[in-house]
């Protein structure tokens, strides 16, 4: 994409384009339990960025030569809703949601007990319903939060954010214009209390000083995102939700 | 190919059964009257880059729909009007009983069910969406998804596509040196019909509407009837084996007639629109 | 289909612009038996719509971890030869034919007596070689008599035709003009003996008032078509046969 | 990727002592001699819709061709040329051993067969198919579809093709200000070489032509041979596994000729035209 | 392909336009063992026309199903690189390597004792790299030395060869420029030791007296090709090879 | 639908403790230091009808690139471009484990990893493949197979696809009159960068470089990460199942820094270009 040359994505001040710092979160919205009809369920809205997921499982596989004798297949899909982009998304998986879906499953593989449920399946859908940038990230946190729901027994949450440069500065959790215009984009995900990775990308350019400064940033974000799914599981246990359709 | 996914077990049987003594007293499993319908909720415009967008629900069957405005070509037999097309997602995180993939004679058959509602009632003024005659013309994108499945997905596919359509701020362009572009404005597309559809489920001589899953997996046969508010029929689908009693026709249409209504009467308070 | 204004489908007499009345079938011609390969096979033609179907089964189903203990699956595929209609359709399925085959099959499923054939599947393929109006239901018509020769026992056959409405007049059996052009189309189909309805679709609009009238038409029609499938099927069985190709 | 399908069973193998024992003796099971071919019937214009069409049947095997032209552009490398497309479908309908989906191997190579033999016997004057060089052109779809299946599809899809296209009338367009519209009038494509095919097959030693189902199934290896009227070989297919003693092929090229001149001969008294 | 006017495929002395004699094969390079990961691998480079194979099995056939009690399944894919042709050939299967697959693995299948190996599968993978004429027999040609290499039993190797006429001449070895403008392509592959042929393809116009000329010309091809063969089967097994990458 | 595919058997654990033990005395099953990688052979030019073609290896992987050209429109946001196109195959030749078929995930996975790193390093410059601002301009089809699977096929993907960037030589097009034509002349691409990639392997608290295959199956988990000639990263893909232990990333990319300046000046040798 040509930026326009006028467009400034971020001030001297460090303001960025929607009044944000550059270490500063959008308005994040978590609610558990959305979709009835599933084992576990769960929406995030980040900004402008809404998905939905949802698990499914454990479950007998079909059909029965798929299943492993020591553990449980993990399925993942994302995909997007075909409006939820600026230009419609024709029908069908692109290669970018057949990519997204293998990276999330990874990072999802990494924390759940598998070996807890020989020959099943556990099955995580993920559906963008609106792309504002983020849409791995934020999925992989409601997913995450669908497998807490269901009770399925994970080593730790997962929580997700990006973080990316634009116009020489870090900045967290970028938005779509952020993301097309800037000069990088470091989707990060991690299970905080074991101080470890399990999803992590790089499209751009970051010089090699940068590096764990971005990581730095990207941290602070999911301290702030772990801390809210936690909430949020602690307010469905304890018997409050808040969506409404 | 079509296969045949119809297997009644012995506790469908059973539930059929109950379903079936509580009918012969007017009452249903979750205690509505057999032509009850589930309460039914309608959010609109939370896909703000949809160029339509609605979430409706009818108990827990959640339905979200999209509408995109793309500049294409006319049909070369109706060079005055612009065109729309439906499609349906039986999304996997719905239901245990929908697989990812592109869409199965379910999703096909919703998505047509839909557009025939829309496309015989004429609720869309196709002629206010051709740019230029036989060149260029708007086309939408109706996309609907099933988000959560709790039985009849085809009456509420049909509320939310009318919610999202109208309320969509459709972009303007005009023709500029053979170029197409944006103008910056909006118009609505001012629907000339609201058409709804009632979902009958059947067991033995009894009919309900708006089954929920339950009660689904027990019908005998279903049926949908599609109406507009002239009291026109303007979609029927039988869509599931079994017989219907020729003799039982005429009185579903009588209740469908009531039911159209009173879903119109819903969608018009909920979108604060007047008939 | 934007209708040429001279385009006269009825005239006040109410003589249809092929010279019928307004409750009169196209000529009928079926055969039983045209196919040899398969285990009941018919050809209907009504007017210039020319089908073809054929029965396979019961058989064994394969993968067998697709068959039911407590009864036969029935398959259906109802197909158009690219050339069947006015602008060549491309190859493969569309969707229209995905949902013409399951209505169809729904109504087969109706009569079929499934349960006699655990762990079988019972196969119909219908292929329309030239299509001007009611194609699916001389298609079930059809089937219902391949059916029969394949000796599957049902409840009753299935006879269908379509109703409809052109320039304010209920009709019988429309034809491709008066389909498109119409006001309303209704393809039902019926197991006559047993009063029942088991194929009914509408595409159109109908006054309310207006339905009753449209299915009398359509008894009328199915009367005439079952009186005809009864008579090809004991011709059959008394050994004459008049397709020659 | 292409699996392997030769599943030769005992069965079989009884099937093919009993043929080779008739062979030998110049018989065959239905009481045809090695080298005699089923009655041929060739029925046209059944299908009023498309432009050409005919259905042929070699004994119990059927099939079912139509044409339709559309207009197109010419490929860039013949600019001053038509063009046409063969496809070909085995429908479930024909035969136990078909399924429904797009078409498997076997239909690929039936329908590249029977292009082959049309397009090196250039029998259709693609030049005439031409209508403003380098951007309009007339293109064929030539439909076959196998209706009935008792062996040996190859030869009577040749026929039928033939058949279809002698008796085609395809609308005439012109091109008027640019756009191109039909003028009402119809022309015929006036084939240049009626090319027809010879299958054969093998068992040991001896061979025979248009083998029907139960013999095909119990043959060595089979192969088709197209030839013209100038008795040139414009197509050949080994279309089976096994070993065709190199001995062998000069025998069968007499013998195609001959069957071939006896196919064109049967062919022009159906169709009433001179050879 | 419309000829120019003044392209001469071959010239009254007969030499060609590579400078070949009518029967004179293009320089052939066979490489046996390229492919460490497969059971048996083979070059062939026969002009410009560069092809690999390679041969995984006999292996377990998944899904079992599948298995043949009294054989092996032989599978073969022979598919072409986008830009092995002039024009990018688009990614997935064309119809004509659909078709050539089939004729290449009923090749192989008239001489691999498939019966040795009941229940099991024998995979056959054929990569043309460039094509300029002679793909299919060159591929075969390779695809019989991977099957040597992989220890798989055959009644004798199959050596393969195209034989066409240009401008009125028999020639042996067809490039893609004589294929493309001359009047006959035929492609002939044979187990020579067995005096049989085994592939038998024609496309173009051969007169019926030309016809045993060409099979004596592909015959002698073909012997040329086996003694390279066979050259190279020895090689390998006294343990020098060629190839570097 | 992505499928997990990680099955660690006890005997990849066995495996695992081996690697592991030689890890810690810093050696490996072959002979190599942890941060070794193994040779890198690049052979270009032998498809000659590609516009570019390169064979690169590393160790026992061997990858085959070609690169077509084709004229076609730009990006209707970036009128003032061409653009290029990665695909990527794991051919059934290349390994047990690849199946014939369209690409599966890790397919998809590494051709848009390769195409991240000629994307983000900039390395062609796009605006030279313009032809006619807005209309027409050169698209590359930048098309990689992976001919011999021993592990890692990533680092030696990007080589062979530099290496057949470096050396394609484009057809010049021109437009005379609308038409666009060759003029027989060509132009070499010019690279403004050389990214490259590294591929790690974590087993616990160590890592490697280039895993080979036996290695490959006993990893805790993997990256790749991809830098150009100013250090900057440019592209960072975990392309498995597991933790990182998030302190041993500032370490790895100091290795890939070094690794890919080591990959970086082979190139240039193999290819005799200066940095």
């Amino acid at each position: 994409m040509v930026k326009d040359e006028k467009l400034k994505l971020i001030n001297e001040e460090g303001t960025r384009i929607d009044g944000r710092r550059p270490d500063e979160l959008r308005p994040l919205k978590i609610e558990i339990g959305v979709l009835d009809k599933s084992d576990g369920s769960a929406y995030v809205e980040l900004g402008k960025t809404k998905v939905f997921a949802a698990v499914f499982g454990p479950r007998e596989v079909h059909p029965k030569h798929l299943a492993l004798p020591d553990r449980a297949i993990l399925n993942c899909r994302y995909h997007m809703a075909s409006f939820s982009v600026d230009e419609r998304k024709p029908l069908g998986m692109t290669r970018r949601e057949i990519e997204l879906s293998k990276v999330i499953r990874e990072a999802l593989e990494s924390v759940v007990f598998l070996e807890e449920f020989p020959r099943t399946s556990i099955d995580v859908y993920i559906e963008v319903i609106q792309a504002d940038g983020g849409t791995r990230t934020a999925g992989l946190t409601a997913a995450s939060l669908a497998l807490a729901e269901a009770g399925i027994p994970m080593a730790d949450l997962v929580a997700a954010v990006a973080v990316g440069k634009i116009e020489g500065h870090l900045v967290l959790d970028l938005c779509d214009l952020e993301d097309k215009y800037g000069e990088a984009d470091m989707p990060v995900a991690m299970a905080p209390r074991l101080n470890s990775i399990v999803l992590l990308q790089l499209n751009g350019r970051l010089a090699k000083e940068d590096f764990r400064r971005a990581l730095e940033f990207a941290k602070k974000g999911i301290t702030e995102i772990y801390q809210k799914q936690r909430e949020a599981l602690r307010k469905k246990y304890s018997g409050v939700s808040l969506m409404e359709v | 190919m079509s296969i045949s996914q119809m297997k009644k077990s012995l506790t469908a049987k059973i539930v059929q059964e109950k379903i079936y003594n509580l009918l012969k007293q007017g009452k249903r499993l979750d205690g509505r009257s057999p032509t009850d319908m589930r309460p039914i909720n309608i959010v609109t415009g939370l896909v703000e880059k949809a160029d339509g967008s609605a979430l409706a629900s009818m108990g827990g069957t959640k339905i979200l729909v999209g509408i995109k405005a793309e500049i294409g070509s006319p049909y070369s037999d109706r060079p005055r009007e612009g065109s729309f097309t439906v499609n349906a997602e039986l999304l996997p995180l719905a239901s245990i009983s929908f697989e990812p993939g592109p869409p199965d004679e379910r999703g096909v058959e919703l998505a047509r069910v839909v557009d025939r509602s829309i496309r015989e009632s004429k609720c869309i003024d196709l002629e206010k969406l051709c740019l230029v005659e036989g060149e260029k013309a708007y086309i939408l994108f109706v996309d609907v998804y099933v988000l959560d499945y709790d039985g009849n997905y085809y009456d509420p596919s049909t509320i939310a596509v009318l919610a999202a359509l109208a309320t969509a701020r459709i972009p303007k362009y005009e023709v500029l040196d053979g170029k197409v572009e944006k103008t910056g404005e909006y118009f609505n597309l001012q629907l000339q019909s609201l058409p709804f559809t009632t979902t009958f489920g059947i067991i033995k001589e009894k009919f309900l509407v708006d089954p929920q899953l339950e009660e689904e997996s027990a019908l005998d046969v279903s049926i949908i009837i599609g109406m507009d508010e002239k009291d026109n029929v303007i979609s029927i689908q039988k869509n599931s084996p079994g017989l219907i009693p020729e003799n039982m026709l005429e009185q579903m249409i009588d209740v469908a007639s009531e039911k159209c209504k009173y879903t119109r009467q819903k969608f018009c308070e909920a979108l604060n629109v007047k008939i």
